[in-house]
């Protein structure tokens, strides 16, 4: 149906040109979904829009074609373009915030296609956009109409977007990210309905994404780029299975999953990728390539035939079997939970944002971000929070470490509140407690050098003389694994993970007995991630520091940490022993959490029946009783009215759910100390 | 086991110094590359030239009022013909130029270091200080700032002194709008979370954190609000509040040629109405040219 | 929307009470004795003071402000007495006549940069983006008082074609009546305007043709046309809405010169009469009227806005 | 190019004479001078409204209409016959002409009697409220008394000089007595010789002119005794017309239809009027002098002379004591050398300042006075350099430009600098100048420049004329008195009689540099109530010798009507007065 042969596209730019895409080649059958995957930059969107015609300013088309059902779209005139856009081919967008119109109602924006492409008078295409908002699954469509983007959801913001492109009935689709910013739960929810409008509506469907596991679930036949190249492609499951490509097997590799063996360190491909404006000799992949040779690094791999059918790869040194490349490390086994007494303790912990008033008189409102929580971690353990987007874990990791201060209930630190206390006060316990952030390039003061940074927290407690507190920034990036040679430059001058890796080495320079890390891996590509998690692993278990890790990742929690906490609305509805609470989940949430995330792997079972739908209720006025019954298939009068309590369903592993998936252990016991002992 | 993984990251190295060469040079080097801003580099320096040199090399006399050569059209002696005092035009350009970039500048440095300060603690203070310092600027920014400096240099004897504080007193509400802007985004950046962690002072938060990030800004308002205090001095000169004898200034010049526009006594209006044109515009495009290199920079 | 309104409006009241203690502080700063201002040079002090004492200027300076305020809120700003004559009175005689030229001045030039600031981003680094770029440059350069002169010097000396001074006529209409006598007044506040406008509207312009929903309504298939007029455009006009409001001192501030280069019998040569007389209710009370107009149209502008577009209500 | 050469004086001395030819009707439009905008309308304006009245003395005529022909005052115009003074100077008798209020009642002696008594009343509730007021002087110690409806009695304690009286009685306007004399709208006519009922129809009088949207519907203001009524005002620019009064009967047939007085804001428009031909009348501003050719192709005839009894002076204050600038300036020899740097006939010449449109003069008396100086058209200081410098260095100054010139030879000496001044003093001081006229800071300019020369500096510091006439003025303003050397604000315009009393003897309310020479006060004395006529000249004399200001050349004031009106030259001339007689004039063709 869209054959696309030897396409290669040229940016030119003052100065330099910059070549996104080269040589590709791609064919996407009707009724069937192509993925694209690819770290960040390496050429999907071009591709895509390339496709759409919708190449940005000064780029070219510099060779090849895309043949559409017989027409050559790549010389074709503007006016015969744009009556093939949003008709026979339609696009998502990732970014749904910005790709709604702000000043638009969402119904003229759905029924706009129709007016444009079939002339259908406004009054037909509006009724057309309900049927096709009811279709996406909006509830009540008529309402909604009148809507603007601000008010809807993201979740409900790309739904949207899924009903604008499809309203014409297209024959392609292209989805480029069009879940990235979402929550699993809900990419779960999108996924699957773009899959089955796909099916109802018999077109073939073109998904880019940089996520393995969406296209392992979620494609037909997947295609790899790296550098602007197509390295690899096939049937998904034959792709999976018989990974030929070197690239496509490192890939594969470091990514952390919910099976991985968390002794056994991630695989990280090292380096970073190509700049595309550099010139393109030999594989793009070969400095990065541990197999590579002197060929790969001078002439261009040429397309090869894998095992399966359509199975092709560009790889002189083609891997040769399904394995993926072996951990080079064990992690030394910690000795397991010595210390009796918890060296962080969070007692009924709250913090509310206050809003501004809606009325003029009106109450003041908040948003209950932490709802009552209380946990302890113990020195040497790691702890895990997990949750939906908004749930309030960054809003507790930053009461943790005494950023913020609580609304109510307290922190402590070896017994010592931390919690409530001026910057004074806390005096030098607020070197104990030091924090990682999630993003690398705000963390760093962009005006300071890396050693002035490395040194700051020293000149700040006024440890050491200046030539000591040098020594100590040079061993503490020693201790990330950088050179001194980086000290003398600038944030900006460093890639994600080198700025990531400092993040950490300023956090530990003050020998913190905590650490919370929020996101610490989220902003970085899938390469980069490995060699991070990796370095925290290390760090933690050569540290013996207490550490809370946040992230919405539950594979990366997984990874990293020894207990977990499933946060849903600012409250902790499931606490445990990491493995506990992932294999034998026992809240109905986490069962959901768990059963969305996209597993790099055709053949894991896929049950939408646990799956978490709808949307995440406002923090402002949560539901009474269980705050997840809105969206809990079990739910009964009962979790309306009481709001249920932490309670053990096993050794280590406390629940609050009425129904808990896991049998409770009796007697039930708050106390989660006592379970523990 | 830090041998190995320092390797591994040395490895990216030279990949990335390439990518984002270092700050300073790096906005020069924008600056550089900017033509519009290269042009009001050089008018600029030109300018200076003119008026600070220009003396040296072009001396007129220009404090003996010259009654028979008054007025004059340009010619022998006097390229560009005399002003109603019979002072060389040529030379009084130079002369007012000198007072008129003095006064801007002045004005502009008050105006900026009043703002900068103002606006970082309203930022980092927050709350009802905030609230409280934020209205007082939306009141002194909702009255007519030319009414205002009209009012008081119409009270008050002009001096070049007088002139930069009344103009820089009433010009610091923008920037301080501005670095609180700045301060208010910064301050929730991780960064300054970062250094909190580390038991940083709300001092050393300012003056470590804030206000070097800040500094681009400050220098690019600096750049624009020079050129705003040449036209605000231009005006009130124009109005016939601007300085007089001895001292002159653009704005002055200009407004005594105007009294003779009915007698087409064009060389007391043009060549000085160019003067402060060049100015404004090579400041402007210095301005615009800095603010293009620092934004470039910090992508 | 409605408690969106009902704030908006408590908060300009609040800067408003702000702008007039500000005023009445100026009022109290530069004129310590109104008695001596009014009765002048030969009074004598037992009369300046039996006149400062009969008018209340002797009491506390807070008693004083309360007083004004309740004097304002009665629409009483005071008497000049240079010329006989209440000041809102004055006001009222000379607002029309400005307003209508403001006016005119501000739609014209909405009505060229509006498109023209358009054109210039979506021509993007073209020739016509380049050149209007340059020459707004030099205008944005240029004291409105110079490109008066300027054009008085072309279009009324050397080409002889409009009169070098505005309609004497009292009547607000001129702008119409006399379309010749006020072409210059109405080019240079046009023109001045017409540079800000148009370089903002080119950066809105810019801002909103980097959005993705533009992408979308092109991956729509919708023409260049549509895309301008049906998504562009009202997202690209609500800045210069703002604009419009913030910018209402400079506007009065440029009404102000053009009434002095031309000699146009409105507020803002009352305005520099007065200053010349140093009649300081008149300045004042100008002055407070041109706070008390950038407030309201600021709220007005906020308003719009916020009815074009609908985000705002939240983020109040 | 540059057009405005100079302009020679001699191209605008001459008014031609009355045309024979004459036609009726006609309007006649006068430009007002800018910033002149009438906004009061009874004839005594309060200090507090700082007004300018509407139609001078079009509406309301003074006993006596001043002249500027050389008489005391104008006979055909005037409401009296001239004052016959008794013997021991304290009686005076007016015998009034026969003239008739609009509304047919005749114009009586009570009348006087009346706007004399509400002149008082004006005084008495604030010295303000009468420009011309010195305590102790007219109308103090001075009673009227009608002892007929046609005669009028005036009682002086202290005798004035006959001249003086008359220029005085040029200032009394005179007002209906039968319809003013009430204290509200509809209310009884009050017996205004009781002060108490004078003062409140005074002050219900100023309230009526106060409103300036009735001042034509007001029925007050209908009642004129002069040739004109108003007929329309616009409070918005002060633009108003006037009909004739039907009843008046003085000189004149009033054969002009209206009289449109105009408002303008520049100069610039007005000139832009006479381009257009719209204006009849009016003034020329001097930057427009070179156009006079133009304006005459265009129909218009011009006049020019230097206003009489005006003469520009720069003020000296004598009780400075900054750097001992009263010391200094007590010298005669500093400030003759000071008026020998005053380059008159070269500011005259200059474009800079006069470009021609300015005539030279040296005495208090103004130019072509009836009682001029001793020394005649011959400078007493001529601009002289070389003398300056002599008179300096003779004096035990050592003259140096550079470094500034300072005395090196104290003491009372005839070659020493003179009483209070150290060794060492140099001679500083701060000139305030007005914002305009533009020739005011000119000349200013060019004074300093020359200061600068002979080592004397002097700052000039630019005022608007309301803030000089505020602070600046010892006798009313003594705390500011360090705060200024020297003032011009332009020039001093003094009644018909121009005697220095008030402004130059010791005491005077209107002695703002604090002027005392025991001299000058004698002759000062001798001028006002004395009887010699020639006691004027020599009070003349001896000021413009003594120098209490310093003199500047006067600007020459330009004339500009259509060619098509004509009239007794007389009543062109006086218009350099702002004497309007527009009953005397008439078209010579229709209009
Ligand atoms: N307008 C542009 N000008 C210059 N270079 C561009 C432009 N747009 C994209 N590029 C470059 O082209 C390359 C490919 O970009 P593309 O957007 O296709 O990547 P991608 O695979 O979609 O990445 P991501 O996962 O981040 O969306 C990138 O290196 C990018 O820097
Ligand atoms: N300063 C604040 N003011 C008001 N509301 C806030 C503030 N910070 C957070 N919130 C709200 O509190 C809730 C919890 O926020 P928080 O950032 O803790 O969530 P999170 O779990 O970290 O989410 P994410 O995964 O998106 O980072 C959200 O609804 C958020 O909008
Ligand atoms: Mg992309
Ligand atoms: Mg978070």
């Amino acid at each position: 149906m869209l054959t696309i042969r030897d396409l290669s596209v040229e940016i030119r730019r003052p100065g330099r040109t910059v070549r996104p895409v080269t040589g590709v080649d791609l064919v996407l059958h009707p009724g069937e979904t192509l993925g694209i995957v690819g770290e960040t930059g390496s050429g999907k969107s071009m591709t895509g829009l390339a496709v759409m015609g919708m190449l940005p300013g000064g780029s070219t088309i510099t060779g090849g074609s895309i043949d559409f059902d017989g027409t050559e779209l790549t010389t074709l005139g503007p006016a015969e373009y744009r009556a093939i856009r949003g008709n026979d081919i339609s696009m998502v967008f990732q970014d749904s915030m910005t790709s709604l119109n702000p000043t638009r109602s969402i119904g003229d924006q759905v029924a706009e296609p129709l007016i444009l492409h079939r002339g259908a008078s406004k009054r037909e295409a509006r009724a057309r956009a309900e049927e096709m908002l009811a279709l996406v699954g909006i509830p009540r469509p008529s309402e909604r109409m009148g809507d603007f983007p601000h008010q809807l959801s993201g979740g409900m913001r790309q739904r949207v977007m899924i009903a604008m492109a499809l309203i014409c009935e297209p024959r392609v689709l292209i989805a480029d990210e069009p879940t990235t910013a979402l929550d699993v739960t809900i990419q779960a929810e999108i996924l699957e309905l773009l899959s089955g409008l796909k099916r109802q509506l018999g077109m073939a469907m073109i998904l880019v994404t940089h996520d393995m596991g969406v296209v392992a679930r979620h494609a037909d036949r997947v295609g790899v780029m790296y550098g602007g190249r197509l390295v690899e492609t096939g049937a998904t499951a034959d792709l999976f299975r018989h990974t030929r490509h070197q690239y496509t097997r490192a890939l594969l590799s470091s990514i952390p999953t919910l099976a991985q063996d968390k002794h056994v360190e991630l695989f990280s491909i090292p380096g970073s990728p190509p700049d595309p404006a550099d010139p393109q000799i030999g594989c793009r992949f070969a400095a990065r390539c541990a197999a590579a040779t002197d060929r790969c690094r001078t002439e261009t791999p040429v397309p090869t035939e894998g095992p399966g059918e359509g199975h092709v790869f560009s790889c002189w040194n083609p891997a040769d079997e399904t394995t993926l490349i072996a951990a080079q490390r064990r992690f030394p086994e910690a000795d397991a939970a010595t210390a009796a007494a918890p060296r962080l303790s969070v007692v009924d912990l709250r913090k509310e944002h206050p809003v501004s008033a809606k009325g003029l008189f009106g109450r003041r409102r908040s948003v209950k971000a932490v709802a009552g929580v209380s946990f302890e971690v113990r020195a040497g353990e790691a702890f895990g929070l997990v949750g939906e987007s908004g749930c309030g874990k960054s809003s507790l990791g930053r009461m943790l470490v005494a950023l913020d201060q609580p609304t109510s209930g307290e922190v402590l630190v070896d017994g010592e509140r931390v919690s409530g206390l001026s910057a004074r006060r806390l005096g030098p316990r607020r070197a104990k407690l030091q924090m990682m952030f999630q993003d690398s390039h705000a963390s760093l003061d962009p005006k300071m050098r890396i050693d002035d940074i490395l040194r700051e927290p020293l000149v700040i407690q006024r440890i050491g003389t200046p030539a000591e507190r040098t020594r100590r920034a040079v061993d503490a990036l020693a201790s990330v694994g950088l050179g001194p040679s980086i000290m003398e430059r600038y944030p900006h001058e460093l890639s994600g993970g080198q700025r990531q890796r400092i993040g950490l080495a300023r956090a530990l320079a003050l020998d913190p007995d905590v650490l919370v890390a929020d996101e610490p891996v989220s902003a970085l590509d899938v390469s980069i991630r490995s060699q991070v998690l990796n370095l925290m692993r290390t760090i933690q278990l050569e540290r013996g520091l207490s550490s809370v890790v946040i992230s919405h990742d539950l594979a990366v929690v997984r990874y990293l940490v020894d207990r977990v906490g499933v946060m849903y609305l600012g409250a902790l509805v499931e606490v445990g022993a990491t493995d506990d609470v992932y294999s034998r989940p026992a809240h109905p949430y986490t069962a959901g959490l768990l059963a969305a995330v996209p597993v790099a792997d055709p053949d894991a079972a896929d049950d939408p029946v646990e799956r978490v739908r709808g949307e995440l209720p406002s923090p402002l006025d949560p539901p009474s009783g269980c705050r997840f019954r809105t969206r809990c298939p079990l739910a009964t009068e009962l979790c309306a009215q009481v709001e249920p309590t932490l309670e053990a369903v096993g050794r280590d592993h406390d629940v609050a759910c009425h129904f808990p998936l896991q049998p409770k252990r009796e007697p039930s016991r708050h106390d989660a100390e006592g379970v523990r002992a | 086991m830090t041998s190995a993984r320092a390797e591994v990251a040395a490895e990216e190295l030279p990949a990335l110094a390439t990518r984002n060469p270092i700050s300073r040079s790096a906005v020069l080097g924008a600056l550089w590359r900017n033509k519009p801003g290269m042009a009001g580099v050089f008018i600029l320096v030109g300018l200076v030239l003119f008026c600070y040199l220009g003396p040296l090399v072009y001396p007129t006399n220009q404090s003996d009022v010259d009654l028979l050569n008054a007025a004059l059209p340009p010619g022998e002696g006097f390229p560009l013909g005399t002003d109603s005092n019979g002072f060389d035009v040529l030379g009084r350009l130079m002369q007012g130029g000198q007072v008129s970039l003095q006064i801007g500048l002045l004005a502009a440095i008050f105006a900026t270091t009043l703002g900068t300060i103002y606006g970082a603690v309203a930022g980092l203070v927050g709350g009802v200080v905030d609230g409280i310092m934020m209205r007082i600027v939306d009141v002194l920014l909702s009255i007519p700032f030319l009414f205002f400096v009209l009012i008081i240099a119409a009270r008050f004897q002009a001096t070049p002194l007088t002139l930069s504080l009344v103009i820089g007193g009433f010009s610091w509400l923008v920037a301080a709008r501005l670095i609180r802007g700045e301060v208010l985004s910064l301050r929730v950046r991780e960064f300054v979370s970062a250094a909190r962690l580390m038991g940083a002072s709300n001092r050393r938060l300012i003056f470590t954190h804030l206000i070097p990030n800040t500094f681009g800004v400050i220098i690019v308002n600096l750049t624009f609000q020079v050129a705003d205090s040449i036209i605000v001095l231009a005006a009130l000169g124009y109005l016939g509040f601007g300085l007089s004898y001895p001292v002159t200034d653009w704005g002055s010049q200009l407004s005594s040629g105007v009294s003779f526009l009915a007698a087409d006594y064009w060389w007391m209006i043009y060549p000085v109405g160019a003067c402060i044109v060049l100015t404004v515009l090579a400041l402007n495009l210095l301005g615009d040219a800095l603010r293009d290199a620092i934004e470039h920079r910090t992508v | 929307m409605m408690w969106f309104v009902i704030r908006r409006v408590l908060v300009s009241l609040a800067v408003l009470v702000g702008i007039s203690l500000v005023v009445f502080l100026l009022l109290h700063l530069i004129s310590e004795s109104p008695g001596r201002a009014v009765l002048g040079q030969q009074a004598s002090q037992a009369a300046v003071d039996a006149f400062n004492r009969d008018n209340g200027y002797d009491r506390p300076v807070l008693v004083q402000y309360v007083d004004y305020l309740l004097q304002l809120l009665q629409g009483d700003l005071g008497r000049s007495y240079k010329l006989n004559e209440e000041v809102g009175t004055l006001l009222l005689q000379n607002a029309p006549r400005s307003a209508m030229l403001s006016l005119c001045g501000l739609v014209l030039a909405l009505v060229i940069a509006i498109p023209l600031g358009i054109l210039q981003a979506v021509r993007r680094g073209r020739f016509v983006d380049r050149a209007v770029t340059s020459v707004s440059y030099l205008l944005y350069a240029t004291p409105s008082f110079l490109i008066a002169l300027v054009l008085i010097g072309l279009f009324s000396q050397t080409i002889p074609l409009f009169p070098a001074e505005a309609s004497q006529s009292t009547s607000p209409w001129v702008v119409f009546t006399d379309p010749r006598a006020m072409a210059l007044p109405l080019i240079t506040l046009a023109t001045t305007n017409v540079v800000v406008f148009a370089q903002y509207q080119r950066s809105a312009a810019l801002e909103q043709l980097g959005m993705d929903y533009i992408k979308v309504a092109r991956a729509k298939g919708a023409s260049e046309r549509i895309v301008l007029t049906r998504h562009l455009l009202r997202n690209a006009i609500t800045p210069i809405i703002t604009l419009v409001g913030v910018l209402i001192p400079t506007l009065l501030a440029g009404n102000l010169i053009v009434e002095a280069v031309f000699n146009y019998p409105g507020l803002g040569l009352l305005f520099l009469n007065s200053l010349h007389r140093e009649d300081y209710p008149v300045l004042l009370a100008y002055t407070l009227i041109g706070g008390a107009l950038t407030v309201a149209g600021n709220l007005v502008a906020d308003l719009v806005v916020a009815r074009a577009d609908r985000r705002i209500e939240l983020g109040a | 190019t540059g057009t405005s050469a100079q302009v020679d004086t001699a191209s605008y001395d001459t008014i031609p004479d009355a045309s024979s030819s004459h036609v009726d009707g006609g309007v006649v439009t006068i430009a007002l001078t800018p910033g002149l905008t009438p906004n009061y309308i009874y004839p005594y304006p309060p200090a507090a409204s700082g007004g300018t009245v509407i139609g001078y003395d079009l509406m309301w005529r003074a006993l006596y209409r001043t002249s500027l022909e050389g008489q005391p005052f104008d006979e055909a115009t005037s409401l009296a016959e001239a004052p016959v003074v008794s013997d021991d100077g304290h009686t005076a008798t007016i015998t009034l002409k026969d003239y008739t209020w609009s509304n047919g009642k005749p114009v009586t002696a009570d009348d006087v009697v009346f706007s004399f008594d509400l002149l008082k009343a004006a005084i008495a509730d604030s010295p303000a409220n009468w420009a011309f007021y010195t305590p102790g002087q007219f109308p103090d110690g001075v009673t009227a008394a009608a002892t007929d409806a046609h005669t009028l009695t005036l009682g002086f304690e202290t005798p004035y000089n006959p001249s003086y009286l008359v220029s005085l009685l040029q200032l009394l306007y005179v007002m209906p007595s039968a319809d003013w004399a009430i204290a509200e709208t509809g209310g009884p006519l009050l017996d205004y010789r009781d002060p108490a009922n004078a003062a409140a129809i005074y002050h219900y009088l100023t309230e009526q002119s106060a409103d300036q949207a009735t001042f034509v519907t007001n029925p007050l203001w209908q009642i004129v005794n002069g040739p004109y009524q108003l007929s329309a005002f616009e409070p918005t620019t002060g633009s108003f017309s006037l009909t004739p009064n039907k009843e008046y009967t003085g000189p004149g047939d009033a054969t002009i239809e209206r009289v449109d007085f105009k408002a303008f804001t520049s100069a610039a428009a007005i000139y832009n009027q006479y381009e257009a031909g719209t204006l009849t009348v009016g003034r020329l501003d001097a930057s427009y002098a070179s156009k006079i050719d133009e304006l005459r192709k265009k129909g218009y005839n011009v006049y020019g002379a230097p206003s009489p009894a005006r003469f520009d002076g720069l003020v000296i204050n004598f009780a400075n004591t900054t750097d001992n600038f009263d010391k200094v300036i007590a010298q005669p020899y500093i400030r003759q050398a000071m008026q020998h740097l005053i380059d008159q006939p070269g500011y005259i010449k200059s474009r800079g300042v006069h470009s021609g449109t300015a005539s030279e003069n040296y005495s208090t008396g103004g130019l072509n006075s009836p009682y001029p100086p001793d020394f005649g058209d011959k400078a007493p200081y001529p601009f002289d350099v070389k003398a300056a410098e002599k008179l300096l260095t003779a004096h035990g100054w050592k003259v140096d430009a550079d470094k500034g010139t300072t005395c090196v030879r104290p003491g009372t000496g005839d070659d020493q600098c003179g009483d209070g001044i150290p060794e060492g003093q140099k001679i500083t001081f701060t000139i305030a100048s007005a914002n305009e006229p533009a020739y005011v800071g000119a000349r200013d300019l060019a004074f300093v420049s020359q200061l600068k020369k002979l080592g004397i500096e002097a700052k000039i510091v630019t005022k608007s004329l309301n803030y000089m006439y505020e602070n600046y003025g010892n006798s009313y303003a003594p705390d500011n008195a360090d705060e200024w050397g020297m003032q011009d604000f332009g020039a001093f315009v003094q009644t018909a009689y121009p005697t220095s009393n008030n402004a130059f003897n010791t005491g005077g309310s209107f002695n703002l540099g604090s002027y005392s020479n025991p001299e000058a006060d004698t002759l000062i004395e001798a001028s006002t109530f004395g009887s010699d006529p020639d006691a004027l000249s020599a009070e003349v004399s001896m000021l413009s010798r003594d120098l209490p200001v310093l003199f500047f050349p006067t600007p020459d004031n330009l004339i500009v009507w259509k060619d098509t009106l004509s009239g007794p030259p007389s009543t062109f001339r006086s218009l350099l007065k702002f004497v309007y007689s527009p009953e005397q004039w008439y078209f010579t063709e229709k209009q």
